[in-house]
């Protein structure tokens, strides 16, 4: 099947895609969930073989629709950093699937089920094609396939609020991606050419003239990317999308949507953009330094005094994406890397915590915090798991979230900032409260009359809970995948390597 | 003969033009919206059908001349069905015409039985006439 | 020797784990369970102490995981000081697990199985920091601990408890973090390693100001070792049942608080750098002042165990003075105070949970004439607070002596004199409590005025000893105080083979 | 009878709309068309009222005459509407309309819609409400002149 | 120049409606001008085809001129029965 | 020196810039959901000139190839167009379907008022 | 009385020509302006035209609700597809029309057909069932 | 004469659109949405976007328009005047709009033939469909062949919103709310 392997990029999104329509002519939840179940374990085996092969060979694999060699055809372009990205989103597609089972068959009424799972499947098809394209209009189009089927999944939660916040989450998302093809234009017209690898090519030559236009692009682009993965003070919609959204939709979003546009905005940065301003030489670094540190503190305290658990963990995530954009921002080799390493340990982490809840909620109907007093005793395998994500949050030695902290603290004292390092730990500090303030209310309080009757979830949901929590303490050992593999894509995107090799 | 027919065309495409004008002029002069239904009503007739007419005659017998030919009688099968539409939806919803005479029996505003919401639509009209 | 050495370090971290997946699964036969812990905790005392020989022999055992930061993996390496402080903990369990076993049936305790699984985890990552190959193993291990107690502190669950197990919590996990993991990462970032190396990794790659500063970090950093003012978790987490108590005070908890330091003094930063630069100078005054300061608050206690506890934050502040003395003989000195203080401290907690358990007294003035009810126990207190003090023929009269000989080697007097005015004062607030034991005249109204007395009656001034579990526990300790003085040399020779450049 | 009619009109708009007259897109309009017929007789379109064949014939004679009474009162609003005193007076009347078929009174009504000034305003059996610009325009239809005109249109006479 | 002057009458009467439609006052005034801005639309498109030489995209015309008629009475529909999909069997 | 030249060639950017700016501020400012939907649209659409304008010709003709003429202006832009055309109406569908289960839910659709009814409960 | 007969009569005169336009506009995308999208606007148009003039009820007896349902994933189904064929044979990559005839041109005339056919099916079906969605919920 | 064209329709547009940001009647901003599209398609058109031109007419002023009637006719048409001062909104609007103008000030003037939109990419479109064959329609070229897949993506786009609108409006009118657990849970 040497032609099959030959056609892994495409089949990436044809799996998923594919899986969405065929859901769409079924009414039965049943067979609708083993279409996106078949879809979604054959994804992470594509973006592995993918990854595998671009590890291996050190060249990116370029793919190029029908018979128009690129930049007149699209491009899809894999090379260590999507691949990365392209397998984290296929891993939490994959342990999703079988929490999505029992969990949406309560959340959602019988005869949505179905369309329900071709949202999923969409909004998996748009989240890796985003990654996958080497076109920047495309991206816009799978950015809007993955928008489209977010705000719907969102607005299916089951309170009345869902509906608001999807239909803000709408309208700020849909600026975002205005911004983003603003920003495409502009560069569009400088350049002539939409292909990431042309771009790149003619966007440097074409700096001297234009340098104007160009750097608008730039700041729209990164407002309008900014916007969609959540960055801090533009992050408004997702509180309250994550806390209302199904339970499953929370897991699978929280694990990838913003890791998504985080990728997108490294992509535009160091592919293209970095040919026609170097990183330093504007402000953009430090702009993006204080919006992290502020999502960090900032959010991290409002998750303290949440009352809602979701929307708790909702605030951590903006806080954490402020890691993530911190290691950005950071711009050397190390926080660099330790930026995807968050990526991918946040992504495993939130989605087990967001499990956890979601199984506390599948059992109790609640999700207030003092409601769920007592919650270790009834469901303590749960609870534990929860601790266990909770812990690697906090970033606790042995867990995954450690790993991340010590890599940017490390870019932090590279660029010598010793005082960052300090910030950085400060606000892991108020992830050690909030957390805390869980894990006292889980085990210290008499179970409250709303938990009475609460067991641990079934099986179905725990394994792929077990399974994340596992994940994130092996991934505080064997960080070969994680630092390995970030430590390669942070070498190629500073050394200015276009795509991962030449064209 | 081709002269004629410049000739021709010229003239019918300046009076068009100038129908066009007069509907524009007379919808921003006529005091209320069945008034200005009028105005408007010359240029979908008189203005595009002298312009149309003008343009068929300058792109001679071809394809063009078809569609211009179509969509002439667009303007002339839905142009009166949105105009009486548009009167009656006015009248339904409470806009009062500004009358000279009014020969209704029993100046009854209401032109036909068929219910409408029309206390609903008043209401949220908001910005009727000064 | 019945294994390599790396499989033996291996052993000793892997057995008390075991043991915690094992003992829940005798949730319902305490016999059995209990016969888990205590066959684990003797299985890694012999592995650990099998390890002794080829140390001494020169053998440095090493084994080394995956990396899991750029250039660091986590690793673990059998040195000199390690294997005291790995000692102390494995011998320590047995004996604490067989007072454990008394205590806790004998008081009824809930929760007994996830006592002993914290316990066994504890040990485990106590051994881990005894054995640790470099500063994130050790930090690895030092937060393992953190949060394997933190549910032994809140053992009670009531609501002193959780307001303990929050202190607990976030000021061992917020001082690690914020203060003792920047100065991993910095000592990473500037030493390019973290390993432990005899003589330091950082000499010469850090200007004297920067140096206290990071010393400082650490010194602050590992709350564990209660110098002021991060100490006052451990007066808080006195609401745990004594074994816990004993488990913080002399086994594992502060212990591995004092040997970090005293480990990072030596091998991260090299008592030479230290000396040259003189980065400890100021420092050092802070756990000095820690000594005086606890003695005195010490005195104010009347509850026992507070009392004990700001006993054991002075104690603990001279081992810490020990390794900011950063010589030769403040670091033999504040090693050997590593093991004397651990058994006699834990005499002391034993003792007070044994007239807790026997006679449900808590505060040091219902102790007045209960010598002659508990005649074992008080006198195994005397050794106790002997040790303590530092009179012969007990164990810690030879750390003692050594910190002294330190400090003058150090040029530093004033340390000596500080230790002798807190011989004094460790006098006058402990030797009291067995001597108005023994000798003091009870109250007539004693009995109705004992909060915890309600189901013992002592005034015939019968013989009511703790538990015989409790009491072979308590024999054994006692005896190691006075063994430590007459056998000291099995750690001298240990504490000299540290290397010190 | 109507089916083919419309067929035919429908190719004939085809033809005359697409120009390319390969055999492909021939036999694709003729496919088409054939299909739309069908989904035209399914919405119940062909009829009396949508297909009026019968009005072919007479509409020879009726439309230009149309036209000249579009161009005659246009004209007459264009004067008012440039005249500086814009002399209108608004004029709402009821007329009857003698029609038959409904296609013929959607004639009558549509006809009066048409000629600049006037505009059905509503329609109720066989009664129009009639809005006019002026009274002259109220008057004239009252006089039946139109009503009669499309009477006969629609009577084929 | 033919073409040049229809499309500045075109353009001027544009100006004029659109006028209408923004200043109202009723939104009937409003929808009457929107239609009458699609009538010129179409036209000027026609004009502007022959004006640059190529008249044969009058199917954008025609195109215009269907779905005005639609979108316009989508708005009057609404406003006679309050609701787009209002049927007279439910009604009378 | 005001270069005349380039400012008018520069008017269509600018009427573009306003009508994005108009657009956002209708989506910003206005609680009523439904026109805050309306500005959105009128935001995207905006974006349709800042790609067509550029790829306009003077003297070239739509890309649609015919042997009389040479000069074509830019096709590629149309088709970029076309989707985001695509995306806004989907957009616009979506938004308004919330926007009517909001308003069964609620009994309003001013953003403001749905807000404080969410912090009252 | 059956609805306003003005608009009925109309509409049913108009509305044979607005639906041979879209097919017109499908097949003639090639030449002129149009192609799938703009003809399933238009046939989505003329339909909700019906709905409009004639009612819901006779629109839905027309084009059945579960029919236009099931149209919507089958025009992304028959798209999606046009790209297999060339990849399955190994002849070519995803949307290579290569496949569909021996000569380029006409290879890509089918292509182009074929996926502009899926456009209009999805493009129609999900335009009327969004009407259908929103004129539905106004009758409950 | 295109530029004159162009630069009246464009000064409509935008007078259209401050009429759209001040009317409070939401069946006026639908209508004057409409118009707006209608001038929009008209500028397409003379900027020689066709194919544009004839999406936008289509969408703008007949599918949008229909289905903002049917919302109003479910929520009710009056727009409340806006509770908060519009300073923030109209800062960021301003900025926005500064960097546009800012950054589009270098950009090549109105029609000019040679810059870098039309030396890349394009040209090889309109040689190749010449080469190839292919249809006359370069935007149909383009759309269904050279970026084919950009065109299934939005085909997608259009399925996912079909799917998305009959999920949130297809079935039960109203939930239950104000129970219990709804209650606990905010
Ligand atoms: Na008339
Ligand atoms: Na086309």
């Amino acid at each position: 099947m040497s032609s099959l392997q030959e056609h892994l990029p495409i089949l990436q999104i044809l799996v998923p895609l594919f899986g969405a329509i065929l859901t769409a002519f079924t009414r039965s939840g049943t067979t609708a969930w083993a279409i996106a179940a078949v879809s979604s374990a054959i994804s992470p085996f594509i973006s592995a073989a993918l990854l595998i092969k671009v590890t291996t060979t050190g060249q990116p694999i370029s793919y190029v629709m029908g018979p128009w060699a690129a930049p007149w055809g699209i491009e899809y372009r894999v090379d260590l950093l999507n691949g990365f990205i392209l397998l984290l989103v296929s891993l939490i597609g994959l342990v999703s699937i079988p929490y999505a089972r029992k969990s949406v068959a309560q959340e959602i009424d019988s005869h949505k089920q179905s369309w329900f799972y071709t949202m999923y499947l969409l909004c998996l098809t748009g989240l890796l094609g985003i990654c996958i394209t080497g076109d920047a209009f495309n991206a816009f189009v799978f950015l809007e396939v993955s928008s489209l089927s977010t705000y719907t999944l969102i607005a299916l939660g089951r309170q009345r609020r869902a509906l608001v916040s999807a239909y803000q989450y709408l309208v700020m998302g849909t600026i975002g991606a205005t911004f983003y093809i603003i920003g495409v234009g502009l560069i569009y017209i400088v350049t002539g050419t939409l292909n990431f690898v042309d771009l790149a090519a003619r966007i440097g030559p074409a700096m001297p003239e234009l340098s104007r236009p160009i750097i608008a692009a730039l700041a729209f682009m990164t407002v309008g990317i900014s916007l969609k993965l959540a960055l801090f003070p533009l992050h408004v919609w997702l509180p309250n999308a994550y806390a209302f959204a199904p339970s499953f939709a929370t897991a699978f979003l929280a694990g990838t949507a913003t890791k998504v546009a985080i990728y997108l905005l490294l992509r535009i940065f160091y592919t293209f953009f970095s040919n026609a301003i170097p990183f330093y030489s504007l402000p953009i670094s430090e702009f993006l330094l204080v919006l992290s540190l502020a999502a960090m503190f900032v959010a991290s305290f409002t998750a303290i005094f949440e009352e809602n658990a979701k929307r708790m963990l909702a605030y951590s995530s903006v806080a954490q994406i402020g890691y993530i954009t911190l290691g950005i921002a950071l711009a050397n080799k190390i926080g660099l890397a330790g930026s995807l390493v968050h990526m991918f340990n946040h992504a495993i982490m939130k989605t087990a915590l967001f499990f956890a809840l979601g199984a506390m909620v599948y059992r109790t109907g609640v999700a207030r915090m003092s409601s769920l007093s007592g919650i270790g005793r009834k469901m303590p395998i749960t609870t534990a798991a929860f601790v266990v994500a909770g812990l690697g949050l906090i970033g606790v030695p042995g867990t995954a979230g450690f790993i991340s902290k010590w890599y940017l603290a490390m870019g932090a004292i590279e660029h010598g900032w010793i005082w960052l390092v300090f910030l950085i730990v400060l606000s892991s500090l108020l992830a050690v409260v909030y957390v805390g303030r869980f894990i006292e209310i889980a085990y210290f309080r008499e179970p409250s009359s709303d938990i009475a009757d609460s067991h641990e979830p079934p099986l179905s949901m725990l394994a792929p809970l077990i399974a994340l929590a596992a994940a994130t303490i092996y991934l505080g050992f064997d960080t070969r995948l994680t630092g390995g593999v970030a430590r390669q894509i942070a070498d190629f995107l500073l050394s200015g390597v276009v795509l991962g090799g030449t064209q | 003969m081709d002269l004629v027919i410049e000739i021709a065309s010229w003239g019918l495409i300046l009076t068009g033009s100038f129908f066009i004008m007069v509907g524009a002029v007379g919808m921003n002069r006529m005091p209320d919206v069945f008034t200005r239904m009028h105005a408007a009503s010359v240029i979908d007739t008189t203005g595009a059908g002298f312009l149309i007419f003008g343009l068929i005659l300058q792109a001679g017998f071809t394809l063009v001349a078809a569609k211009l030919v179509f969509i002439l009688l667009l303007f002339f099968f839905t142009g009166p069905v949105v105009s009486h539409a548009l009167a009656q939806a006015a009248l339904t919803a409470g806009v009062e015409p500004i009358l000279a005479d009014d020969r209704r029996p029993g100046h009854q505003a209401t032109p036909d039985d068929t219910a409408g919401r029309a206390e609903g639509v008043a209401a949220e009209q908001g910005e009727q006439p000064a | 020797m019945f294994a390599e050495p790396t499989t033996l370090v291996l052993l000793a971290l892997v057995i008390p784990l075991v043991a915690a997946v094992l003992i829940p699964l005798f949730n319902n036969q305490p016999n059995l369970r209990e016969a888990v812990t205590l066959l684990a905790a003797g299985s890694v005392a012999v592995v650990v102490w099998s390890l002794y020989g080829p140390v001494m022999a020169g053998a440095r055992p090493e084994l080394h995981g995956p990396e899991i930061v750029p250039g660091i993996s986590l690793g673990l390496k059998v040195e000199p000081l390690g294997l005291i402080y790995a000692l102390v903990a494995s011998t320590l369990w047995i004996v604490n697990s067989i007072y454990s076993i008394g205590y806790m049936r004998d008081n009824s305790e809930p929760r007994q199985t996830s006592f002993y699984v914290c316990f066994a985890v504890a040990i485990s990552s106590a051994i881990a920091i005894a054995f640790s190959a470099n500063l994130v193993t050790l930090f690895l291990a030092y937060e393992v601990l953190t949060v394997s107690t933190y549910p032994l502190v809140t053992h009670k669950a009531t609501d002193d408890a959780r307001k303990a197990g929050r202190k607990y919590l976030l000021l061992l996990i917020g001082t690690s973090m914020v203060l003792l993991l920047p100065a991993i990462i910095a000592t990473s970032a500037i030493a390019g390693t973290a390993e432990f190396t005899p003589g330091g990794i950082l000499a010469n790659k850090l200007a004297p100001a920067a140096m206290m500063g990071l010393l400082a970090l650490y010194v602050f950093g590992i709350g564990k070792a209660a110098v002021m003012p991060v100490h006052f978790w451990l007066p808080a987490a006195m609401v745990a049942p004594t074994p816990v108590s004993a488990l913080l005070h002399a086994v594992a908890v502060v212990k591995a608080g004092v040997f970090s330091i005293l480990k990072i003094v030596v091998y991260v930063f090299g008592i030479d750098t230290l000396q040259t630069t003189g980065a400890a100078d100021w420092l050092i005054w802070v756990p000095a002042g820690t000594i005086i300061v606890a003695s005195l608050i010490a005195m104010t206690k009347d509850n026992l165990k507070a009392r004990l506890a700001y006993s054991t934050i002075s104690q603990l502040s001279y081992i810490v003075t020990g390794a900011l003395l950063a010589t030769s003989l403040g670091v033999v000195g504040s090693g050997f105070h590593i093991v004397t203080h651990a058994v006699g401290k834990i005499t002391l907690f034993f003792c007070a949970g044994a007239i807790y358990t026997a006679l449900h007294k808590t505060e040091i003035s219902e102790l007045t004439g209960l010598g002659k009810v508990m005649p074992f126990t008080f006198a195994a207190f005397t050794i106790g607070t002997l040790s303590i003090i530092g009179l012969p023929p007990l164990g810690g009269t030879w750390s003692k002596w050594y910190l002294a000989l330190g400090a003058i080697e150090g040029h530093k007097l004033a340390i000596v004199a500080i230790l002798m005015i807190s011989s004094l004062l460790n006098i006058a607030y402990l030797l009291p409590i067995p001597f108005k034991a023994f000798f003091g005249k009870r109250p007539a109204s004693a009995g109705a005025a004992a909060t915890h007395g309600h189901a013992h009656d002592h005034a015939d001034g019968k013989i009511h000893e703790a538990p015989t579990a409790c009491l072979i526990a308590i024999g054994a300790t006692s005896l190691g105080c006075v063994l430590l003085f007459f056998y000291p040399d099995f750690v001298f020779d240990l504490l000299k083979q540290i290397p010190l450049r | 009878m109507r089916a083919l009619i419309l067929a035919i009109a429908m190719l004939g708009f085809w033809l005359a709309l697409s120009g390319h007259f390969t055999p492909f897109l021939l036999t694709l309009g003729v496919l088409c068309v054939i299909g739309v017929a069908a989904l035209a007789r399914r919405m119940g379109l062909i009829d009396a009222e949508g297909v009026p064949i019968e009005l072919l014939a007479p509409a020879v004679t009726y439309f230009p005459w149309l036209f000249f009474e579009i161009l005659k009162s246009a004209w007459a609003v264009t004067r008012i509407v440039l005249s500086p005193s814009l002399p209108i007076s608004p004029t709402m009347t009821v007329v009857r309309a003698s029609q038959r078929t409904s296609a013929g009174l959607s004639t009558y009504a549509n006809s009066i819609t048409l000629t600049p000034g006037t505009i059905t305003v509503g329609l109720r059996g066989d009664e129009l409400t009639v809005h006019a610009i002026v009274r002259e325009g109220a008057d004239d239809l009252e006089g039946g002149g139109m009503d009669a005109r499309v009477r006969r249109f629609e009577g084929g006479k | 120049m033919m073409f040049a002057a229809a499309t500045l009458a075109i353009l001027a009467a544009l100006a004029l409606v659109v006028s209408r439609a923004i200043l109202g006052p009723t939104v009937f005034d409003r929808a009457l001008a929107g239609n009458s801005v699609g009538t010129l639309a179409i036209l000027l498109l026609a004009v502007v085809g022959f004006l640059t030489g190529r008249p044969e995209w009058l199917d954008i015309a025609i195109t215009y001129g269907l779905l005005n008629l639609i979108g316009t009475l989508a708005v009057l529909k609404y406003f006679r029965y309050g609701d787009l999909a209002y049927d007279d069997e439910d009604g009378a | 020196m005001i270069e005349w030249q380039a400012i008018v060639g520069h008017y269509n950017y600018y009427v573009t810039v306003f009508l994005m700016v108009a657009g956002l501020y209708i989506v910003i400012a206005h609680g009523n959901m439904i026109k805050s939907l309306i500005g959105l649209g009128l935001f995207q659409t905006s974006v349709y000139l800042l790609y067509i304008s550029p790829g306009k010709i003077v003297g070239g003709t739509a890309p649609i190839i015919d042997p009389k003429y040479t000069d074509y202006s830019n096709p590629l832009p149309h088709v970029l167009i076309l989707t985001a055309i695509v995306v806004g109406v989907a957009t616009l569908a979506l938004g308004l379907a919330l926007v009517v289960r909001i308003s069964e839910e609620y009994g309003t659709v001013d953003e403001d008022e749905i807000v404080a009814m969410d912090q009252d409960q | 009385m059956k609805l306003d007969l003005i608009l009925r009569v109309g509409t049913k005169l108009i509305l044979p020509f607005i639906l041979i336009f879209a097919p017109y506009v499908h097949f003639h995308g090639d030449y002129g302006p149009g192609g799938g999208f703009q003809a399933g606007v238009i046939i989505a148009a003329a339909i909700i035209l019906y709905a409009i003039v004639f009612g819901l009820d006779a629109a839905k007896r027309v084009a059945p609700q579960g029919l236009i349902e099931r149209l919507v994933p089958l025009g992304v189904l028959l798209y999606a597809s046009a790209g297999l064929p060339a990849m399955l044979s190994n002849k070519g990559r995803y949307l290579d029309y290569g496949v569909f005839g021996h000569h380029f041109a006409h290879a890509h005339e089918w292509g182009i057909l074929i996926v502009e056919t899926g456009v209009i099916i999805t493009v129609s079906s999900t335009m009327l069932a969004i009407f259908y969605a929103f004129a539905d919920r106004s009758r409950r | 004469m295109i530029e004159l064209i162009e630069g009246v329709l464009l000064t409509m547009l935008a007078a259209v659109t401050i009429a759209i940001v001040r009317q409070h009647n939401l069946f006026g901003v639908v209508i004057l949405a409409g118009v707006y599209s209608f001038l929009m398609a008209s500028v397409l058109i003379v900027l020689d976007a066709v194919d544009v031109a004839m999406t936008e007419a289509s969408v703008g002023a007949g599918i949008s328009t229909v289905i903002l009637l049917a919302t109003l006719y479910l929520t009710g048409s009056r727009e409340d005047p806006p509770a908060h001062t519009p300073a923030l909104p109209l800062f960021v609007a301003t900025v926005t709009g500064a960097a546009l103008i800012w950054g589009t000030f270098q950009l090549p003037g109105f029609g000019v033939a040679h810059s870098p939109i039309h030396d890349h990419v394009a040209p090889a479109y309109l040689e190749a469909s010449t080469k190839h064959e292919m249809p006359p329609n370069v935007v149909t070229a383009v759309l269904a062949d050279f970026r084919g897949y950009d065109t299934l993506g939005e085909t997608t786009v259009i399925f996912t919103a079909g799917i998305g609108v009959m999920l949130l409006l297809r079935g039960r009118r109203k939930r239950q709310h104000g129970s219990a657990k709804e209650a606990s849970d905010t």
